[in-house]
């Protein structure tokens, strides 16, 4: 881009010396500001082990994005903080990015409650954020869009594939005990029991952060499977904890072939931590995987490999989220032609992008977005083989329709109705109506 | 397994023809129809070209069957020739001709085709092997097939069983496989294999009951029920003796967090906020030693043990000369500065290796569980951690208890100035205490590694246990840390099962605070006159 | 040296002479009274058996080899090592065993350690402040302030210990002897009935023994406080002592007048003898 | 009148005179200056000062325990979460029918989790005046109930701090559980305003801001109060020779009570300020660790000054915001050296460099003995 900046200058110069630099600088300020987009991921603490990697990703989207020319003809920069797993420090570090930094757009955040505490600053202040995990789902902003998984994108096709394809009769629904895992659970409690599953087949598990010590748990679920009929373990247990849950699993002996096991939260990053060798067979569901047999993923694999310059650098489901949000940006920025929040936020509804896994991703009303659903089953190599996944793409569902809060809750952020949580029955847009007035 | 009856021929004609030279032309045209038939797009079909190939008896069958078990085949996109992958990590793989079995180059991933299967076609291959492994040399590898069997029998497979059952020498493998047949008239609705499987703790044998007892012939229910109860009696005993197993065995782990906290901060009295991170060097040099010693993890393993020692002693060492030298009589400013410390061996993990968590491979002889009974295993690389930590608390007695290094850093530790008095160099004392209790944090490091994450985060996980034990034990008395360890240890793992695991901790928690005001100085406080000041 | 003469005027009464009101009941016996006290570290009996009784008014020295138990029995009666067996009672009313420290001292019984313990961080003024007879609740001591008379009685002390120049230095700077001082003043300040005084005179010089002796014999006296010293100064005892106690293995071996015990061959063989041989 | 002591003092005044100037400069480079002025101070700028202030009156809390008392608590940060969590919980009231579901009654989280009815103990939050009260009840009945058993059994030293410890992180793990009804690890957030006043607005930012400060303020005076009265020279003799004290007839476990009850009711208001500004409270707030870091920012500072752990907050805090920015990579090599340094230079921490007159911290540390006990 040195050559660009070559290329740039001289012309800037006629520019002003043609028109005079009394007009012409406020336009040249503008022209050659490098548009900013914020960082903001934990590059320390217990979550900088997932979340590292995203930054990496972002950083590297950019650079590919500037030596394509970058965008609107500005340069684009990237603005790094680390709020260090400090949920508190997300919210002030948001804030830093939009009041101090006035970055045009951020991507970030891994843990809901980290969202949670950056939205009220985001909506404020009017930013763009960008969250690429699966989350658990009940919530819709204006100013946040979800290219991760909402639980209709992942736990319920999973579930159904364990029902219909391994004919899975008893559950195991193990998760670490925060809002993710639990508002999943609750989800998938009321979809089980809508299919005449029965109380005693269904078994819950809550287990603290980073729970080191799975011996229990895991002689409870191999009493649980072995009552003759087929059962399976849903898990929605957190990065950390999952390495010693699997060591245990591999240790006492349950075979995926007795006892698969559902993973919602472990990836290719996860696997690189563990053997994966007594795994074997437990399945995953994501939208993408690094397996998958696409050549716009073989692609973004060398890219990745070659920026990280690291052979064996591993490919997971939130950096695909990123690759779709950033592309899904870039592409709104072309389409309003200018940087501006609420441009951005009216441009990019319908805006599609393809994916890595062979379709394409369009943004939702809702501000969530289509994705494939797939099942993987981990190979020795820590890669996942794609053995089931949805005819079609599933389009994210904000509010969920088998809790009963939010059964009655659509969003949509178009206009004229502007609304993240409309009541269908009392036909109101919920709390937030005062909020967006207000705004 | 409903197509075991068709294969089984095949299945065992195979054993014999194993070694048979065929026309190498033949061979390939026969062998490339098979596979291709392999790489169909239904799993369904896919089952059934499994069949066809254990069926044809071809010798390789057996070589097809394991690359496929291992995701290993796969197909050229090109040319359609199938290739069987030796090693799959990374972009570009060496491969081998999956016909001649002769090595092909190397591929890379874009140009090959996975031959996928499921859990379901697993299963299948796995029957498949197992009835093979059947006629295996090793008598234990027999065990485990037949063990495998049990709860898969279907009614193609009564007769050859029975065929092999006559043949079999080991008594166990006959009986395992009895049983599995048992099992499968037991599904058939016959009473009388319930009497055959009374009494057995194999957890297929119970589950195959449970059914029964819920069948709607009452006398077989009946039975089943009572043969379950009977059961269940026998259980009851096992599972005390795993909840004793589960306890000591996370008791034996916090001993080994903390016994290295026991020398620095018991004896010495320095409050060391960077002990788990010393705890995580020793782990990231059980990683480092098995990258230096790929495809050996467990001399790799054997090796880490003095240099997980050696390389926490050292980092041990630089803290003691760096920091806490200085910080003499200063107790509390240790814990500010090695605080410091901490975060900064952290920062340099996460910057030097990488924020991810780091894969330490688990040797074979450390994976797996020891059978007592059918009902009650022992995960070995538990038993070798409480092992080890029983070793290493031996050890660290003795040294203190036998040696001049321990006489001395008792004596500097009672009385400084005497010690100083009667030619003890008090300084290398402190050195050499303090590499002592670093070191074994890193042999703590490279016990964990075989349980839990080995990542940037892993000392911060263990150090709040690691002060709550030693203080609970009380301070400056090795035995007491033991205790404590192994109480708390079996405490949570007791309370866990009716409280959850959350619960069971807070519960211990509350449990050390309550203690602590009824003994205010740990287990095994110091008594006397000394004690009372 | 005043001071020494203002003590030899018996008529003049300093008020930090006299003890402050104290519920103690001595209208019929002694003041401290210990029976069959036995107390044991770890199988160790560091007191067997003992009894003892002091008279009110009383100047008891108590001397026995290193542990004998001397600082033990001393613990015991200010509560801060609970007997195995045995009754210790202050007069005849109150049953010292069922008290902590804190209630033991606002009784009026003082006690000064063998290392001289004085609060380092604070000033020669602030530790007889803390020392003072007063109310010693929480909130009257978080309101108190420092009234003229207040700060006339922690001059006279002042003056009393010879520590007037150094008021305003923290305590820790003190020679050893001085802080022996500054204690001995903290426990006139506290102005008890019954003074526990564990070797009041190790690292002074003979003059300040003297001094010492001259302080801790005008205090003893009917009506007014009685003293128990513990020390090995020989040549001390000898100086202040009336009755003596001779302590060997937490038993009392002897009790009587210097002379007696210093005759007594018990005394002589377990004690004497024993420091003659070091000598 | 005993709270008027302080006043005599030199540092107590000059201390205030710089607070309060403080909060008026910054008011008014807030409110008078344009946008963009190069001297502006952002309505961001004021919040993370408004942040930094509620950790100084923490940090003064724990120094007063610490430094003029000798009780090392590892877990003041309990006081804090506690005070954070009851004002939390009258802010999630505020929000009424707001709340995404537009349920009058129940948060957000205790709708899509179906609670079924208000937890008993969530009743009366609406009220700011109950509120506000448990701020102060909730970490003083805490701190009297634990005070009560660990001083009457006479824990000390490490052990003392230990059991803070296991104090902070058992209610850590209480408050992750779901169960708890305290929203579990997302805790308490999307507030909207606080008596009447919307969160969001400058102004109340502003307000916040200089409540904290004034809060600060008053706590350091009471503080200072405290410790120049005949009570805070009876708490260091309990630090220094506590056995002494005991035969002077003073309740030690009472003094240690009283000073470790007010200490953490100002932990508790630290708190309350806290959560307003940060716009989230959640379990995370009472890891051992963030309690280790408090007792950090005091030792940086100067332990037993209370000055110095105001210094020492401010100090570390603002590191850590300027470095997360500027050096998100390496921020803790940082701040890590800066702990390592300090402890080994500076022993009677920042505060030492110009402490005008032998500061009693660096006396007989009681812990000294204990831990080598």
């Amino acid at each position: 881009m040195t050559i660009r900046q070559r290329k740039t200058h001289p012309s800037l110069w006629l520019a002003a010396s043609l028109f005079g630099l009394g007009m012409a600088t406020p336009a040249l300020a503008q022209e050659d500001d490098p548009i900013k987009v914020g960082i903001l991921h934990s590059l320390s603490g217990t979550m900088a082990i997932s979340e590292t990697v995203l930054k990496d990703t972002v950083e590297m989207l950019i650079e590919q994005q500037n030596e394509a020319g970058g965008l609107l003809g500005r340069e684009l920069e990237a603005v790094v903080v680390d709020p260090a797993s400090d949920w508190p420090l997300f919210a002030e570090k948001a804030r830093e990015l939009l009041a101090q930094e006035e970055v045009d757009v951020i991507f970030g955040n891994w843990t809901s409650v980290s969202r949670k505490s950056v939205l009220p600053v985001v909506e404020e202040l009017n930013g763009l954020l960008f969250y690429p995990v699966q989350y658990e789902g009940e919530e819709s902003s204006e100013n946040v869009f979800y290219t991760g998984a909402a639980p209709n994108q992942q736990a319920i096709p999973a579930v159904d594939y364990l029902m219909n394809q391994v004919g899975v009769e008893r559950w195991v629904l193990a998760g670490t005990d925060y809002v993710y895992p639990r508002t999943t659970n609750k989800i998938l409690e009321a979809y089980l029991k809508s299919y005449g599953v029965a109380d005693e087949d269904i078994l819950v598990n809550y287990t603290p952060f980073g729970h080191s010590d799975w011996q229990n748990i895991v002689s409870e679920i191999k009493a649980f499977g072995s009552q003759g009929k087929k059962t399976a373990v849903v898990s929605t247990i957190n990065g950390d904890a999952n390495v010693p849950f699997y060591r245990e699993l591999g240790n006492q002996g349950i075979d995926a072939a007795d006892i698969p096991v559902v993973a919602f939260s472990v990836g290719e990053q996860e696997l690189t931590g563990i053997d994966t060798g007594p795994l074997v067979g437990h399945m995953a569901a994501w939208n993408y995987f690094m397996s998958v047999d696409t050549d716009a993923n073989y692609d973004f694999i060398d890219a990745w490999i070659e920026y990280t310059g690291d052979e064996m650098a591993v490919t997971n489901d939130p950096m695909e989220a990123h690759f779709i949000g950033f592309n899904m940006w870039v592409e709104a920025v072309r389409k309003a032609g200018t940087t501006e929040v609420d441009a951005i936020k009216d441009a990019i509804i319908g805006v599609s992008v393809p994916n890595l896994s062979g379709g394409y991703a369009t943004m939702m009303p809702n501000h969530h977005i289509t994705k494939p659903v797939l099942i993987g089953e981990i190979q020795d190599n820590g890669q996942f083989s794609i053995v089931w996944e949805t005819p079609s793409t599933v389009a994210g569902d904000a509010w969920s329709d088998y809790l009963d809060g939010s059964r009655d809750l659509i969003s949509d952020w178009r206009k004229p109705m502007e609304c993240g949580n409309y009541n269908v029955v009392t036909g109101g847009c919920g709390g937030q109506a005062e909020q967006v007035a207000a705004e | 397994m409903r197509m075991l009856q068709r294969l089984l021929p095949g299945l065992l004609c195979l054993c014999l023809l194993c070694s048979l030279p065929l026309a190498a032309q033949a061979q390939d045209e026969s062998g490339q129809a098979l596979l291709a038939s392999l790489d169909a797009d239904s799993y369904a079909e896919k089952g059934e070209a499994i069949e066809e190939i254990i069926e044809s008896g071809d010798p390789r069958s057996r070589r097809w069957l394991e690359a496929l078990l291992g995701g290993k085949l796969q197909r050229h996109k090109e040319n359609g020739r199938f290739v069987v992958v030796v090693e799959n990590r990374g972009r570009h793989w060496p491969v081998v001709d999956a016909l001649s079995f002769e090595a092909a180059g190397e591929m890379s991933r874009r140009e090959l085709d996975r031959v996928g299967i499921n859990n379901a076609l697993r299963g299948q291959l796995q029957g498949a092997l197992a009835v093979l492994d059947l006629h295996a040399e090793a008598v234990e590898e027999r065990r485990d097939a037949a063990r495998a069997l049990l709860g898969d029998i279907d009614a193609s497979l009564v007769e050859p069983l029975q065929a092999v059952i006559d043949s079999e020498a080991d008594g166990e493998v006959r009986h395992l496989l009895e049983q599995a047949l048992a099992i499968h008239r037991l599904a058939q609705g016959d009473v009388a294999a319930v009497d055959a499987l009374a009494g057995s703790l194999n957890s297929q044998v119970r589950a195959a009951l449970t059914a029964a007892s819920r069948s709607d012939d009452p006398t077989l229910a009946q039975a089943a029920s009572a043969a379950l109860a009977d059961i269940e009696q026998k259980m009851r005993l096992n599972r005390g003796l795993e909840t004793l197993y589960f306890g000591l065995s996370l008791g034996s782990v916090l001993v080994l967090a903390a016994i290295g906290l026991a020398i620095t901060f018991g004896v010495m009295g320095v409050i060391n906020m960077a002990h788990g991170e010393l705890i995580m060097l020793g782990a990231y040099t059980t990683w480092a030693m098995q990258q230096l010693l790929p495809g050996q993890p467990g001399l790799a393993l054997i090796l880490a043990i003095p240099a997980g020692f050696l390389v926490s002693a050292l980092a041990g060492v630089a803290i003691e000369r760096g920091v806490i030298q200085f910080l003499k009589g200063r107790p509390l400013e240790t814990l500010l500065a090695t605080f410091g410390v901490s975060l900064i061996l952290q920062q340099l993990v996460r910057t030097v290796i990488s924020p991810q968590n780091r894969t330490v491979v688990t040797p074979d002889w450390l994976s797996g569980s020891l059978m007592l009974n059918e009902g009650l295993s022992l995960t070995l690389n538990r038993l070798y951690v409480l092992g080890f930590a029983l070793v290493v608390f031996a050890g660290l007695m003795l040294v203190m208890r036998r040696t001049r290094l321990g006489l001395e850093v008792r004596a500097v530790t009672q009385n400084r100035g005497m010690a100083r008095a009667m030619g003890i160099r008090a300084t290398r004392v402190d050195i050499l205490t303090f590499a002592l209790g670093s070191g074994v944090a890193g042999l703590a490091g490279v016990a964990l590694s075989q349980l839990t994450n080995v990542g940037p985060n892993l000392g911060q996980n263990y150090i709040i246990d690691s002060f709550m034990v030693v203080v609970f034990g009380g301070v400056g008395n090795l035995w007491g840390t033991l205790v404590a360890g192994l109480s708390l240890g079996v405490i949570n793992q007791v309370l866990e099962p009716w409280a959850g695991a959350v619960l069971a901790k807070i519960l211990v928690l509350v449990l050390i605070i309550l203690f602590i005001q009824k003994r205010p100085r740990g287990l095994f406080p110091q008594k006397g006159r000394a004690a009372e000041g | 040296m005043n001071f020494l003469a203002s003590l030899a005027d018996r008529e003049r009464v300093f008020d930090f002479l006299v003890p402050a009101a104290s519920p103690v009941d001595v209208r019929h016996g002694p003041i401290l009274y210990l029976e069959d006290v036995t107390v044991s570290f770890d199988g160790f009996r560091a007191i067997d058996g003992l009894d003892l009784t002091i008279d009110d008014g009383e100047l008891r020295c108590i001397i026995g080899p290193n542990g004998a138990g001397k600082t033990t029995m001393m613990d015991i009666i200010t509560g801060k090592t609970r007997p195995d067996t045995g009754s210790v009672w202050f007069g005849s009313r109150h049953d010292l065993l069922t008290m902590n420290e804190p209630e033991i001292a606002s009784l009026g019984i003082g006690r000064k350690f063998q290392k001289p313990t004085v609060f380092e961080a604070l000033s020669v003024f602030e530790n007889l402040e803390l020392a003072m007879a007063a109310d010693k609740r929480i909130l009257p001591t978080l309101t108190a302030r420092m009234s003229g008379e207040i700060r006339e009685r922690i001059e006279e002390v002042l003056a009393t210990i010879g520590l007037t120049e150094l008021q305003s230095r923290p305590a820790g700077i003190l020679s050893h002897g001085q802080k022996q001082w500054l204690e001995i003043g903290m426990l006139l300040m506290q102005r008890p009935r019954l003074l526990l005084v564990d070797e009041p005179v190790a690292g002074m010089t003979e003059q300040e023994m003297e001094r010492t002796a001259e302080l801790l014999t005008g205090l003893a006296g009917k009506g007014k406080q009685s003293v128990v010293v513990v020390e090995h100064d020989m040549g001390f005892v000898r100086s202040i002592a009336r009755t003596v106690t001779v302590l060997h293995q937490g038993r009392v071996l002897a009790e009587g007048s210097m002379d007696q015990v210093a005759n007594d061959p018990k005394v002589i063989e377990v004690y004497l003898g024993a420091e003659e041989e070091v000598a | 009148m005993w709270l008027t002591r302080p006043f005599r003092e030199r540092s107590t005044r000059l201390f205030l005179g710089i607070l309060l100037a403080a909060l008026g400069l910054v008011t008014l480079l807030n409110l008078a200056l344009p946008e963009g002025h190069p001297l502006h101070v952002s309505t961001y700028t004021v919040t993370l000062l408004g942040k930094y202030l509620s950790y100084a009156l923490l940090a003064v809390a724990v120094d007063l325990v610490w430094g003029y008392l000798g009780i090392l608590s590892l877990g003041h940060g309990a006081f804090f979460a506690l005070g954070g969590y009851a004002m939390g919980m009258y802010l999630m009231r505020q929000i009424g029918d707001r709340g995404v579901y537009g349920d009058p009654v129940l948060p957000d989280f205790m709708v899509f989790l179906d609670w079924q009815s208000l937890p008993w103990y969530w009743h009366g939050f609406d009220m700011a005046a109950i509120a506000f009260l448990m701020v102060l009840l909730a970490p003083g009945l805490l701190a009297l109930v634990f005070g009560f058993l660990a001083f009457r059994s006479r824990v000390t030293g490490v052990y003392l701090s230990i059991i803070t410890q296991a104090m902070t992180f058992a209610l850590m793990l209480a408050f992750f559980r779901n169960e708890m009804g305290f929203g579990g690890n997302n805790g308490l957030t999307d507030f909207r305003e606080l008596l009447g006043f919307d969160l969001r607005s400058d102004a109340t930012r502003l307000g916040l801001f200089l409540a904290t400060g004034i809060a600060l303020a008053l706590g350091y005076v009471l503080c200072r109060a405290i410790v120049a009265s005949k009570l805070g020279r009876v708490s260091v003799a309990c630090r220094d020779a506590e056995a002494r004290t005991r035969f002077l007839g003073y309740r030690v476990e009472r003094v240690q009570l009283f000073v470790f009850v007010v200490s953490a009711m100002l932990a508790g208001v630290a708190g309350a300020l806290y959560v307003p500004q940060v716009g989230i409270i959640n379990p995370s707030e009472f890891s051992p660790i963030f309690s280790i870091e408090v007792v950090l920012w005091v030792a940086l500072g100067g332990r037993a000054t209370l000055y110095g752990a105001v210094i020492g907050a401010l100090l570390v805090n603002y590191a850590k915001t300027v470095f997360t920015g500027v050096m998100p990579d390496a921020w803790l090599f940082a701040l890590g050296g800066l702990f390592v340094l300090v402890t080994v230079f500076l022993p009677r921490g920042v505060a030492g460099l110009f402490a005008y007159r032998r500061r009693p911290a660096e006396d007989t540390q009681p812990t000294a003995k204990e831990a080598s006990a």
